[in-house]
């Protein structure tokens, strides 16, 4: 489905992308995890081409794009990239001059043409599903950080994009609704949605990835089955940091369990 | 060539002002009259053709009639020496004499020769602009004899010099305003219909008119009219 | 009835009508049009390949750069010698649209740009092309911040539209100087004119609150008197 | 050190917060949690008066405030408390034109007036401790989420505040870093600032509050001791919130462990 | 030598000079005010308690709605009748000061308010009061957004000195009718006096690029073809 070969991202002269070539099965879950700073929001970013690397190669369905510096990319090339890719933002950009509902109704109006009435009826299901059913006609600026992180997951949601990327996507949820939406997303996930997951939540990602992906200082350090990686680390790093989470589980509430 | 185009078009562009009473100015109906412009109209009559009108800014004027706007201006263009290098005058139509107006209470202005030195408020482009110059005056640069008079009456210029005509009708419309002629120069000044050059047919038909209209008393009635006596000399 | 109330109540009606019969016209074409075009003008410069680019900064520099009134005349005065004869009215449209054109084209640039760049993301994440994004994300953003200073622009023009008098365009201002010329009372006849001017760009500055309330009611920012 | 006492908060006809009263001992750290939209922000955002309660009385230190709907607060007085708090915003809102070393530096030399190298030393010192020394010179439209949430927090503890109001200060920090600034945070506290932490992290939560307090609806469902509240909860309504992540941990990684 | 070339060269240095005296001081000083007004009305507007607020609406209000050239007239000719007998230059200094004070304060009230909440809290949040938050966090973000408009403004406000002729100072449009009137030629020397403008707006122009360029270096908005 997703093909990275040997993508490389530069910012000037940092590379924060360092020669990563990734594989994501039609309907599989990668999670892409890693300390801050490692690359997962970029790497998502350069997958539906909101970054334009700097040099390798994309596939992404029938599409296929390569790239080399000084070269430009053809717009349509682009746009049939983003036609089959949803996003969820890290820091969730929803439209501020459109309430929820209408966030979520905008592509599905915009994009794919929808009748109003048919692109409000599933902005609603959507939004309900989120548990966003009471904020419908809210404005962004009003929402609560959890809040727009729904609205945000429901505005990508809405298109039913083939491929689903998110950042964070839980990052301002509390444990229940974490475990809410990472159901929904499940769903999706296994109704064929392919699905790219930067998270820091280990227990979202080993809850819901097939593949995991630990990214470190734009390199790739250990990929693999999500079982494997989360549970037996091949790499003295991955170890360090998966076991970050058991050793804080263990001093903190964990007790108390 | 002009005139055939004129003839056959059977209408004569004229600008004008419009702004400048009594010559060419609106009355209370809003309709363009005045001196100049029925002088204009009777020219056209004698052409046999009609007059047509346009209105503008007197910096514009002159660039109109080089963009060929209009076919000739008559808005009391004062025939000089350096305006007859670029355009071709009819005979003269109207003789004025400049006039110096100072504030009532001033008495240190006699005449033209005290001017030296002192202020005098002119519209730029006109020939008194020059004239007060020639006399030595400090020159105020204004857009008309209205304003001119407003610098004069708050005493922020000492003198300006206009033609006796204009200042006849200010008076008319204000006559308690302070402000007196002292002194009125001894030649007439003539203006004349301005033309492009080059189409002497033109000219000789409009001096033409010019005399015809004198002659069969047109001339005298506007005349009368607007200044109660003869103004042609 | 004192004189200046006896002579503003004469001129009155002649000052109006050649408000409505010009000024109105004149601002409210030359000022859609000249919208357009700075809208396709700031578009070019945010978007556009170089050469075009250039093209549109040389348009501003040398519209911004230099007097109306010049303008005016050259286009009225000064293309009849190669060969192009405009009337008045026409004339004094293309040169006030060529200004409004250039001077909101800054604007309306600067407030594109001020669109943060997630907002473009965000819409071509949902498949937007860039036409959409523009229109259905960016511009109603960016239209808050617009509303002011365009209206600056646009109440400029009502009172610019007085330098069509130059090139023969008997507009209002135009009638107050020629009452001004057999009454001797400019400062009545201005102050008259003023009074319409200010009426009409009343209607502007009342749009323009409108406009402000309507784009804003979305909040995240300062609430503020007003 | 601080108390609130019948406090509410209404935007519009919504009443967000609803007569909380709370006391928070000096030198102690309070958690607040519970779920999204309930109103964890705009509580801390009342303690240090970005938000004006519409009713209710708020004492810090010294100072004391009482509100009532259509009373004016001086200026003096929201200043007097606002002095001696700090925040961390939940979406960080550094300040996009100064680069991460003048975002932690501004209060001290516009606030404090410190003389610009002693401020600068205190930054690059602050900057390192959360790991951030690499991006000193980088603007924050470059950084990445965790990395911005990172200057955020040095930027609020740079001012030495008596009192920290974090929002959900580890959200966008991967285990790993989230254990590092938890740490910086503890360590805070043991040396007497007072602390109020929004967060839904409640490995977090237990590792460093004292006291816990669980929000839902603008109510207060159960407070206490925080050992208590997340080992222990007396309500049902807590002990569900509490028990969903033991759950996501025993049915996600927590296996692997 | 041809005749237009000829006389362009004769009248460049007079018209130049009348630039250097009148048109540039003018210029530069009532900017220079001109903001300042802007400033303190926009942030009376934004903040101030409601009577100052009406006030300065009603400013703006008039001041925006009425020609500058009637307001020249008013302080010039209307103002001796109440006593006040201005010299040219300083009329024309206050009657652009007030103009630019309008049309600024629109602007940067503008984008004072285009500013996100969000930073205000976070320079309260640190201890800052509201001079400081203004100062150091509000306006130098509002300045990328206020550079290209508040250019219009001062780009318009070096051709618009010369209505200044209107009320005696002799300004470079002045010098150029004063050739005007000897010579009959004023498409020529209006172009001329375009051309000193051009050059005189050029130096406006490079540095509001450079302005925008210093204001936007923090990034995170479009990258964009200028
Ligand atoms: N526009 C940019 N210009 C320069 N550097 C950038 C830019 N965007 C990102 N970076 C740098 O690239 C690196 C990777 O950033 P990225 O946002 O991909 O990290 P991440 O893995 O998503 O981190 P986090 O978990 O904190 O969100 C960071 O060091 C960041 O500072
Ligand atoms: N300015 C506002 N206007 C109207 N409603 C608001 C405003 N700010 C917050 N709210 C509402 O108040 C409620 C509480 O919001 P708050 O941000 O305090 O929640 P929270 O507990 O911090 O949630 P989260 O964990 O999602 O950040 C939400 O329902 C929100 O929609
Ligand atoms: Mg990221
Ligand atoms: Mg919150």
């Amino acid at each position: 489905m997703i093909e990275l070969s040997h993508i490389r991202k530069n910012f000037g002269d940092l590379q924060v992308i360092d020669d990563i070539s990734l594989k994501v099965k039609e309907g599989s879950v990668t999670a892409l995890v890693g300390p801050s700073g490692g690359g997962k929001s970029t790497l998502l970013r350069c997958i539906n081409l909101l970054e334009i690397p700097t040099s390798g190669t994309i596939r992404l369905g029938e599409a296929v794009i390569e790239f080399a510096p000084g070269k430009k990319v053809g717009w349509d090339a682009v746009q049939k990239i983003r036609r089959q890719t949803g996003m969820v933002f890290q820091n969730f950009q929803l439209f501020p001059h459109r309430t929820a509902l209408e966030n979520v109704m905008e592509g599905l109006v915009t994009v794919l043409k929808w009748p109003r009435e048919k692109a409000d009826a599933r902005a609603r299901e959507l939004l309900t599903k989120v548990g966003m059913a009471h904020k419908i006609d809210a404005w962004p600026s009003t929402l609560s950080g959890g809040q727009q992180q729904r609205v945000a997951i429901a505005r990508a949601l809405a298109m039913s994009p083939r491929v689903l990327l998110c950042d964070e996507p839980t990052s301002a949820l509390d444990p229940e609704l974490a475990t809410e939406v990472v159901e929904v997303l499940s769903k999706l996930a296994a109704e064929g949605t392919t699905m790219v997951i930067a998270t820091h939540d280990l227990r979202l990602a080993s809850r819901v990835a097939d593949h995991a992906v630990f990214l470190e200082a734009g390199k790739v350090v250990e990929q693999g089955a999500a079982d494997r990686v989360f549970g037996a680390p091949e790499h003295e790093r991955t170890r360090r940091f998966v076991s970050s989470i058991s050793a804080a589980v263990q001093s903190g509430y964990g007790e108390g369990i | 060539e002009n005139l055939d185009k004129i003839k056959k078009a059977g209408v004569i562009r004229i600008g004008t002002e419009g702004t400048y009473a009594p010559f060419t100015f609106h009355d209370a109906a809003n309709k363009l009259v005045g001196f100049d412009v029925e002088i204009g109209e009777a020219v056209a009559k004698k052409l046999g053709v009609k007059a047509q009108f346009v209105e503008g800014k007197w910096d514009g004027l002159i660039a109109g009639i080089d963009a060929d706007r209009y076919d000739a201006v008559i808005n009391q263009v004062g025939i000089t020496d350096a305006r007859k290098q670029k355009y071709a005058f009819s005979e003269p139509y109207i003789a004025s004499k400049a006039v110096l107006i100072v504030r009532d209470d001033n008495t240190d202005i006699k005449g033209f020769a005290d001017l030296k030195g002192k202020k005098a408020a002119q519209s730029l482009t006109s020939n008194y602009g020059k004239m007060a110059e020639a006399s030595g005056a400090e020159l105020v640069g204004t857009d008309g004899f209205d304003q001119s008079i407003q610098l004069v009456l708050t005493r922020r210029a000492d003198a300006t010099l206009n033609d006796s005509l204009s200042f006849l009708d200010f008076k008319k419309q204000k006559a308690d305003a302070p402000v007196k002629i002292v002194a009125e120069q001894a030649e007439a000044s003539y203006s004349g219909i301005l033309l492009r050059k080059g189409d002497d047919e033109l000219v000789a038909e409009v001096n033409k008119a010019l005399a015809d209209i004198k002659a069969d008393g047109t001339y005298k009635t506007i005349s009368d009219k607007y200044f109660g006596q003869d103004v042609s000399k | 009835m004192p004189h200046w109330l006896q002579l503003m109540m004469d001129s009155f009606p002649t000052l109006l009508w050649a408000g409505v019969k010009f000024t109105v016209p004149l601002t409210l074409l030359s000022f859609a049009f000249g919208l357009t075009l700075g809208l396709i003008t700031a578009v070019t410069r945010l978007f556009g390949p170089t050469p075009l680019v250039l093209i549109a900064r040389f348009y501003v520099w040398v519209i911004r750069g230099t007097p109306l009134l010049v303008q005016l005349f050259v286009i009225f005065y000064g293309l009849p010698s190669v060969g192009i004869l405009l009337d008045a009215f026409p004339a004094a449209l293309i040169g006030f649209t060529l200004n409004i054109g250039a001077y909101s084209s800054e604007i309306i640039r600067a407030v594109i740009a001020s669109v943060p760049k997630g907002q473009w993301e965000a819409a071509y994440s949902i498949g937007m092309n860039w036409r959409q994004a523009m229109a259905r994300t960016i511009l109603p953003q960016a239209a808050r911040v617009a509303v002011p200073p365009l209206s600056n622009t646009f109440i400029s023009l009502v009172k610019d539209t007085s330098l069509a008098a130059a090139i023969t365009v008997p507009e209002l201002f135009q009638a107050a100087q020629r009452i001004v010329a057999t009454t001797y009372e400019p400062l009545i006849l201005y102050i008259q004119a003023a009074i319409i001017y200010l009426a009409l760009s009343s209607v502007l500055s009342a749009l323009q609150v409108r406009l402000e309330k309507r784009f804003s009611r979305y909040g995240g920012m300062l609430e503020a008197n007003r």
